[in-house]
């Protein structure tokens, strides 16, 4: 069970707009996926579904932030926990087929 | 008090003119404020403070700067008191913690003398066998274990914490902390300055008080702190430890600072290191910084004959400085060179004090005090022939750098072999050491080492990343000694007076393999004590070192984790801040006296209470709903505005089911699952207009629903927005065979079932009032979701209750309508679901649309579907039997083959129903359940298909459905 | 005068969003702030951008936007919490990391107090300064306690 | 004062014997090489040298033994879980510990103290009362206790804590224990040694050799071996030595954090865990507090301490305990948690032959490690898992055959 931060941390994280702000007004939304393969083999999905990228290194992941409502996408060394660069939307987005 | 000097001394802490009373084992004593309970104590003779926490060995002050326990005091609402520096109070009632019958004669006191019997590690090698035994010992080590006692009727007393900014924090206000602060300040940067003592001044108000351009300057830093408006002093305060992005908290009298700084300065100078050899830990043996603090800050004398330990130029200081205050020195043995050729072994000489090269301490004389020492020549094995008396020791043969929160920064430290002390090697360039922990020593080294720091540190701050390379200031001769050990036979020679190891203790646990330092420190625990090692680790360092037979940098050293002085929980914990969501209906359900349950931050009417037992009073409210009207208050639903022209695009690929087809004012049930396929929310999705849609989802899981769809925004690069109102809007459901005769005067659209057909949606007023209504229910009656901004929520509900009042409206709980949902086969997520449910477990397939080419979880549920090992399934009771509990086990043939989900006695029914996760081949086989419940008693269900009540839906489509028809047994 | 907690009631709140919102804002002669997270001063309220095509509107009751779908326009009821006084910076240092200090009249920040995720606004003029603070009306009654017990904690403790 | 204690005392401790033989060079073969020097590694080379008389094991710490998360848990030994295969894995783990200081010659100060879950939502009595269910079905003394017994158990507990999330009851579970973390690493080193394995610290392993679908050795910062099996029982280290073989794993690593108070008097005799408010709770036989929380709530390969935690645990324990108020905490600390997606460990053959997995373990591995070390032993030496690891099969995601103990943590909180 995942714990939720206490009213603060200390840990800044810089965003556009928003500027420097504590760790703990962002909930983590883990890493940014794939884009998914509409009709997986087994492996393909158990990949998309459960495997990550657990070493540590440069980690492509979502951020939000509460009190603004935003998402974030931020690239972050897992293993420094620095900030390396902010990542646009744009740039993760991928076009899902529709009926 | 015969210890108390009484010229008074130039920055002295305590108030001579006034006179508190306090009382230590039931004997009175006198002190001055600004005393301390060690200085107190010591002013008035009493040098015996402590008992150790293994040997129970006599303990008096040694540090007097919190770097060792010995001396630890409870009283009727505290424990684990620290003398040296908590302040006596008047009328205080002290008493020493871990001794039986007082200090004198605690019965445990024995125990030293079977300390052979208790070598190093000794708890692993004893006691397990033979196993019965264990209890028994286990019991006797556990009640000798921890020093205070806790009373468990203490109170807790919070204490707010507040938040502090600054753009420079210094670290210790010694003459390097002070001397950064000031010039900071001069540059124009917002400083605060925080230093553990009562006053600031560090060394200076302490080390050199014959130095007359010392007090001058020290008293030029004190004005200059004082008037600048840019420099907040913290005193009487720690900062615990350094945290990412320089967040310091401070723990101070008035609660704990969390200081964001923009640059540290770590000024927080050094700590004294005891030398080890026989009997060191005897009450007189101290440190000399420890007779300087006794000395100037509270005017005691630590003893009337003193022998000195010298291995530096302070220790020939602090001798004369003593002398000068009338305490007799009997002799220095210089068991280091340094200082001893200096200006203030000159003076001691010429006064006829005699000084003994090469020579160290064999052996302390006394128990319960100092009576004398013999000395050693410090190669040979053969101790000096004559003892002197004395009634006190002066060690000052070396020191630590108190560098912890550099290291928690990512500092590192290296020994020097000059100074024979370890002094930072590397540390981040917005997070500088200066002053005597950088090695500086003297006060010009300590000034320039300073103003370096700060202009290194605020060019840092400023960006310029090439600016010029900082200088050090280090001195270049030894301020301590290189082995500051001798052995003795008979050892009792201490290293860590915390944890009473000795020199051979940490010997033999290298000697047993734990040869590396963070091995010998868990082994011996030494460091683990509540000082954590300041006056301990340095010298376990060098006698690993030299067991190793390596240098003081390859031993390496242990890491040094916050906190730096313990900090209690009731500071840690602050004010107590519980977010509580209330919703806009709460005082109406308040005046109807209810019954509050707490469903995560939102608080929720369980039952309107009666006069009856809250199960019969829900069992009312069920029968009010099915037979004539219920109102309940859903405002904790998620309510989220979906508008756009990609709405239905964004809906299609978040929802298991179709939306793209849904029209405008119709509604359809929801359910979202995970990309493993797991369902993670359900709730209601209403069609507004084209480009407009209204969901409403459960009150645990809405946050994360809209968090997910505002993230489906971006993934998939839509044009559309995303508005969560679930505080904004308030939500009520009038349920009942009567709803549509008593809504139908409030609002101003027909309600009959072709205007406004089951599962639809329409926009309308009531009264001046914006609603929107929806025909949906999670009671499968004919039913009306109301929903409205918060606002006007109060206004509704009373309009309905009026209106009601004749159709017998009665408000309903959440109890209430688990059943009712229940009776009707509808699940709760998270309760008939668990981490691992799928749609198909929960018996749910037709909601799993796959013809969609993609939607959240798609790929998952098409590998899944048909595979499920465990189904949903519902279940009935006989009227008379006893009622299961929900996660009762299904038993099948001795194994567990499901629980129960959900399980109520139906008012409606008359008899138990429930629902249950079995295995899917159990679930084929339309066999009994077999239900273990409390006491291990098994009873039968028979399967059911569901809904259990009304399967044709037909109560929730009839226009006007006979209301006082009696329901059907 | 002593810090204190008003309840401010003269102001109606609209979330006005989508294409054609600023365009609309001008239409009701509403200013329109250039960047986001930014606020203008509006007749005693404000208008706040909130987003690349969202405001905040802030206004003396009686204004209905005249507007055609789209931009969409929704009504907002915010718990409307003024804190003024001398030590206004003090009460908040208790419950928001963010440098009061730093906020000058016309500031808009979005952040966290007392664990709930609220607006503020910083009000100009009338000496005092102090903050108007807004958040979620499920949790106003939670956040009023809270500042009414820091309050009273400051004034028993400093004085 | 027992008999090895008199021995001690009266002949003097010089020649007692070393708990770890000098390290020597590296050998350029083992038939097994187990990468890790924590408990888990030591248990399994004590059992392979032990139960199947493979003595030629070599065991390589990057640091020094124990030092991972070893040295790092709350130390508490229970196995009431919820699926039977977690019970009944954790439960045969129990036993071991029972009589593991007479089989080590260690004492472990293993003491079984009784262990409280406590539920303060009818989410949470519903899932203690599901796992009350589940252990008892596998003759594991687990029930569910009301709030007066709660109560009564752990003096000084307010029930209602400080007004809101009140205790509603609890799931006790009797054989719950706690243990010297560090003497059982010592104990099954020891012992492993004293049968010829060869345990080499500050050894990194930096890469592993393989062809023909099999493995064939190990590379290490102080040269390189050749072997037949090797046993990654790394924990936090998982992802890094996985990826040198290019096995893709579902593990993240979470920093889990805990802190201790000075010692005092014993006044607490059992275990208290609150779900909801994140709290492990037990008093050491030092007579200290030892306090741990849930994993923090993003991944980071970093044993940094946070002061939120710190903050956060202290708000929880002084509604829950208010006279603890009192107390000062003197150090924090934290481990690296490898967790997967349904809270249940990665155990046995992977698809690399002679590459064997023993990961995953998240916030429960301490617990694990005698049944661990003796059933990955087992299955190294039959190249077969075990069957009570069979559940935890690296190959269960693709197979979407999840451990249900997820169904606990979604639904417990």
């Amino acid at each position: 069970m995942r714990l939720q931060w206490g009213i603060d941390a200390m840990r800044i994280i810089d965003c556009p707009l928003i500027g420097p702000r504590p760790v703990a007004e962002f909930n983590y939304g883990g890493a940014v996926g794939e884009p998914p393969i509409v009709d997986p083999t087994p492996d393909q999905l158990a990949a998309q579904v459960f495997y990550r990228a657990g070493a540590p290194g440069l980690l492509r992941e979502w951020w939000y932030h509460r009190p603004t409502g935003r998402w974030f996408v931020l690239e972050r060394d897992t293993a420094t926990d620095r900030v390396h660069r902010i990542v646009t939307p744009e740039e993760v987005a991928h076009a899902i087929p529709m009926l | 008090m015969p210890f108390r000097c009484s010229d008074v001394r130039a920055g002295e802490w305590i108030d001579r003119s006034r006179t508190l009373r306090f009382r230590f084992e039931g004997r009175v004593y006198k002190a001055h404020p600004g005393d301390t309970i060690s200085s107190a104590l010591l002013a008035n003779g009493v040098s015996l403070l402590g008992r150790s926490f293994k040997y129970h060995r006599p303990r008096g002050v040694v540090s007097m700067a919190n770097h060792d326990v010995n001396a630890l005091f409870a009283t009727g609402t505290d424990t684990n008191i620290r003398g040296d520096i908590t302040p006596v109070e008047d009328g205080m009632e002290l008493q020493p913690v871990n001794v039986r019958n007082g200090l004198e004669k605690d019965r445990d006191r024995y125990l030293d003398w079977f300390g052979r019997f208790m070598p190093v590690g000794f708890y692993y090698k004893a006691f397990h066998r033979p196993r019965f035994l264990f209890p028994f010992f286990e019991r006797l080590i556990r009640q000798r274990a921890g020093l205070g006692r806790v009373d468990l009727r203490w109170p807790a007393r919070r204490r707010p914490k507040r938040y502090g900014h600054c753009d420079v924090l210094v670290v210790g206000a010694g003459p390097a902390g002070m001397t950064a602060a000031c010039d900071a300040a001069r540059r124009g940067c917002e400083v605060i300055l925080v230093d553990e003592n009562p006053f600031p001044g560090g060394s200076l108000g302490y080390q050199w008080s014959g130095n007359a351009d010392a007090l001058q300057w020290r008293q030029r830093l004190l004005d200059e702190l004082e008037a600048h408006p840019g420099i907040t002093v913290m005193t009487s305060s720690v900062v615990l430890g350094y945290y990412d992005d320089h967040w310091l908290p401070v723990s101070t009298p008035d609660g704990i600072v969390k200081v964001r700084a923009r640059g540290v300065v770590v000024a927080a100078g050094l700590i004294e290191q005891p030398a080890v050899f026989r009997n060191n830990d005897r009450p007189g043996v101290m440190m000399a910084s420890a007779a300087q603090r006794l000395l100037e800050h509270f005017g005691v004398l630590p003893c009337k004959a003193a022998v000195v330990l010298a291995a530096n130029p302070e220790a020939y200081a602090a001798a004369r400085q003593l002398q000068a205050s009338g305490v007799s020195i009997r002799g220095i043995a210089a068991c280091g060179e340094s200082g001893r050729e200096g200006e203030d072994a000159a003076a001691l000489a010429s006064g006829g004090v005699p000084i003994w090269p090469a020579t160290t301490i064999n052996e302390v004389h006394g128990t319960n005090a100092v009576t004398g020492v013999s000395l050693i020549g410090t190669g040979s094995e053969v101790a000096a022939q004559e003892r002197i008396d004395c009634d006190g020791i002066i060690v000052s043969t070396g020191w630590a750098p108190a560098a912890h929160l550099l290291y928690q920064a990512g500092g590192r430290l290296r020994y020097d072999d000059t100074l024979e002390m370890q002094v930072p090697s590397e540390w981040p360039d917005t997070v500088v050491p200066a002053g005597r922990l950088n090695g500086a020593f003297t006060l010009d080294q300590q000034r320039e080492d300073a103003l370096e720091a700060v202009r290194c540190l605020i060019a840092a701050m400023e960006g310029e990343s090439e600016h010029e390379a900082r200088s050090l200031f280090r001195d270049t001769v030894a301020h301590g000694a290189a082995w500051p050990v001798s052995r003795h036979p008979r050892g009792r020679n201490f290293v860590d007076f915390d944890e009473d190891l000795q020199l051979k203790d940490l010997e033999q646990a290298a000697r047993e393999g734990f040869d590396n330092v963070e091995l010998l420190k868990r082994y011996s625990t030494v460091g683990m004590g509540p000082s954590q090692g300041k006056h301990a680790n340095v010298n376990a360092i060098r006698i690993l070192a030299r067991y190793m037979g390596q240098g003081m940098d390859a031993t390496g050293t242990t890491t040094a984790r916050p906190m730096y002085h313990p900090v209690r929980l009731e500071d840690l914990a602050g004010r107590r801040l519980r977010p509580t969501r209330l919703s806009p209906l709460h005082d109406h359900h308040r005046a109807l006296s209810a019954e509050f349950m707490e469903a995560g931050e939102w608080l929720r009417v369980a039952h309107y209470s009666s006069q009856e037992s809250p199960s019969a009073a829900i069992a009312d409210e069920v029968r009010a709903v099915r037979r004539s009207l219920g109102l309940i208050d859903v405002s904790t639903l998620g309510k989220i505005e979906v508008v756009g022209p990609d709405a239905a695009r964004l809906l299609e690929g978040s929802y298991t089911m179709r939306m793209g087809n849904l029209k405008a004012g119709m509604t359809r049930y929801g359910l979202i699952v995970d990309e493993s396929g797991v369902i993670e929310d359900d709730g209601v999705v209403a069609r507004l207009a084209e480009d407009r849609f209204y969901l409403s989802a459960t009150s645990g899981h809405a946050a994360a629903t809209y968090r997910m769809l505002q993230r489906h925004v971006l993934e998939w690069g839509l044009d559309v927005h995303v508005i969560n109102r679930t505080g904004q809007l308030g939500a009520m459901n009038l349920a009942g065979p009567e709803s549509r005769r008593v809504l139908e005067r409030l609002v101003d659209i027909p309600l009959d079932e072709d205007a406004f057909p089951n599962l639809g949606a329409r926009e309308s007023r009531i009264d001046d009032i914006p609603v929107r209504l929806l025909r949906v229910g999670f009671v499968g009656e004919l039913a009306y979701e109301i929903h409205a901004p918060v606002s006007a929520m109060g206004r509704i509900w009373d309009a309905l209750m009026e209106a009601g009042a004749s159709a017998g409206i009665r408000p309903f709980g959440v109890e209430a309508q688990r059943i009712l949902r229940l009776e009707k086969g509808h699940i709760i997520v998270g309760q008939d679901t668990d981490g691992l449910t799928t749609p198909f477990n929960a018996g749910m397939p037709w909601a799993v649309h796959l013809k969609k080419p993609f939607f959240r979880g798609r790929p998952a549920l098409a590998h899944l579907k048909g595979r499920e090992s465990q189904k949903l399934v519902a279940f009935a009771l006989p009227p008379d039997s006893p009622l299961p509990r929900e996660c009762h086990l299904i038993i099948e043939e001795g194994d567990i083959a499901g629980r129960v989900t959900s399980v109520a006695n139906s008012p409606t029914l008359g008899h138990p129903i429930g629902l249950a996760m079995v295995e899917s081949g159990l679930a084929k086989r339309e066999a009994l359940l077999q239900i273990r419940i409390d006491g291990g008693q098994m009873v039968s269900a028979r399967r059911m298909a569901t809904p259990f009540y009304d399967p044709e839906g037909k109560r929730q489509v009839a226009g006007y459905p006979e209301s006082r028809e009696e329901s059907h047994q | 005068m002593s810090t204190r907690i008003t309840e401010e009631h003269r102001l109606a709140l609209h979330q006005l969003v989508g294409p054609g919102a600023a365009e609309a804002l001008a239409d009701s002669g509403l200013p329109q702030p250039p960047g986001e997270l930014e606020a203008l001063p509006h007749d005693q309220g404000f208008v706040a951008r909130t987003g690349a095509r969202e405001y905040l509107v802030a206004h003396r009751l009686g204004w209905t936007p005249d507007v055609t779908m789209p931009p969409w326009c929704f009504e907002r009821c915010d718990r409307l919490l003024r804190l003024q006084g001398k030590t206004w910076c003090e009460v908040m240092s208790e419950l928001c990391s963010h440098d009061m200090r730093r906020m000058s009249p016309g500031d808009w920040f979005m952040g966290s107090v007392g664990g709930v995720d609220v607006w503020l606004y910083a009000m100009g003029g009338d000496g005092d300064g102090g903050v108007l603070i807004g958040c979620d009306p499920s949790l106003g009654d939670y956040l009023r306690r809270v500042l009414d017990a820091v309050i009273a904690d400051r004034y028993q403790r400093f004085n | 004062m027992s008999l090895h204690l008199l021995k001690l005392g009266l002949k003097g401790t010089d020649d007692e014997p070393r708990f770890f033989p000098q390290p020597g060079e590296l050998k350029s073969r083992y038939d097994v090489v187990i990468i890790g020097g924590g408990g888990h590694g030591l248990a399994c080379a004590y059992y392979l040298a032990r139960d199947h008389g493979i003595r030629n094991v070599a065991v390589l710490e990057q640091g020094y033994l124990g030092g991972g998360n070893t040295g790092r848990n709350t130390t508490i030994v229970r196995s009431n879980y919820l699926t039977p295969e977690g019970v009944r894995f954790y439960d045969a783990s129990l036993r071991l510990f029972q009589d593991l200081s007479e089989d080590l010659d260690i004492n472990l100060f293993y003491s079984t103290r009784g262990h409280y879950t406590l539920a303060h939502s009818d989410d949470a009595m519903r899932t203690m009362r599901w796992r009350a269910e589940v252990n008892r079905h596998q003759g594991v003394e687990s029930w569910m206790v009301d709030r007066d017994q709660v109560a009564e158990a752990v003096p000084g507990l307010d029930p209602d804590c400080g007004g809101s999330r009140p205790v509603m009851g609890a799931l006790y579970h009797a054989p719950g224990a706690v243990a010297r973390h560090d003497a059982v690493a010592w104990g099954y080193g020891r012992a492993a040694a004293a049968r010829g394995v060869e345990l080499h610290q500050k050894t990194r392993v930096t890469g592993i050799q393989q062809y023909g679908g099999r493995v064939r050795g190990v590379t290490t910062d102080r040269g390189t071996i050749e072997c037949d099996s090797v046993i990654s029982m790394v924990a936090g280290s998982t992802p890094t030595i996985t990826d040198m073989v290019g096995l893709p794993t579902p593990i993240e690593i979470f920093p889990l954090q805990a802190c201790v108070t000075e010692p005092v008097k014993p006044f607490l005799n059992t275990i208290v865990v609150s779900g909801s408010l994140h709290l492990y709770l037990s008093q050491s036989s030092r007579g200290e507090l030892v306090m741990g929380s849930a994993v923090d709530p993003f991944v980071l390969h970093s044993t940094r301490s946070t002061f939120d935690f710190v903050e956060g645990l202290a708000d929880n324990i002084v509604d829950l305990m208010p006279f603890t108020a009192r107390l000062r905490v003197v150090r924090q600390w934290a481990g690296m948690s490898d967790l997967t997606p349904d809270f249940a460990p990665i155990m046995g053959t992977t698809p690399l032959s002679g590459f064997y997995l023993d990961a995953g373990w998240g916030t429960w591995g301490f617990k694990a490690t005698p049944i661990s070390g003796k059933t990955m032993a087992e299955t190294v030496a039959t190249g077969r898992n075990h069957e009570l690891i069979e559940p935890f099969r690296y190959t269960r995601f693709r197979d979407f055959e999840l451990v249900g103990e997820k169904g606990a943590a979604s639904v417990g909180h």
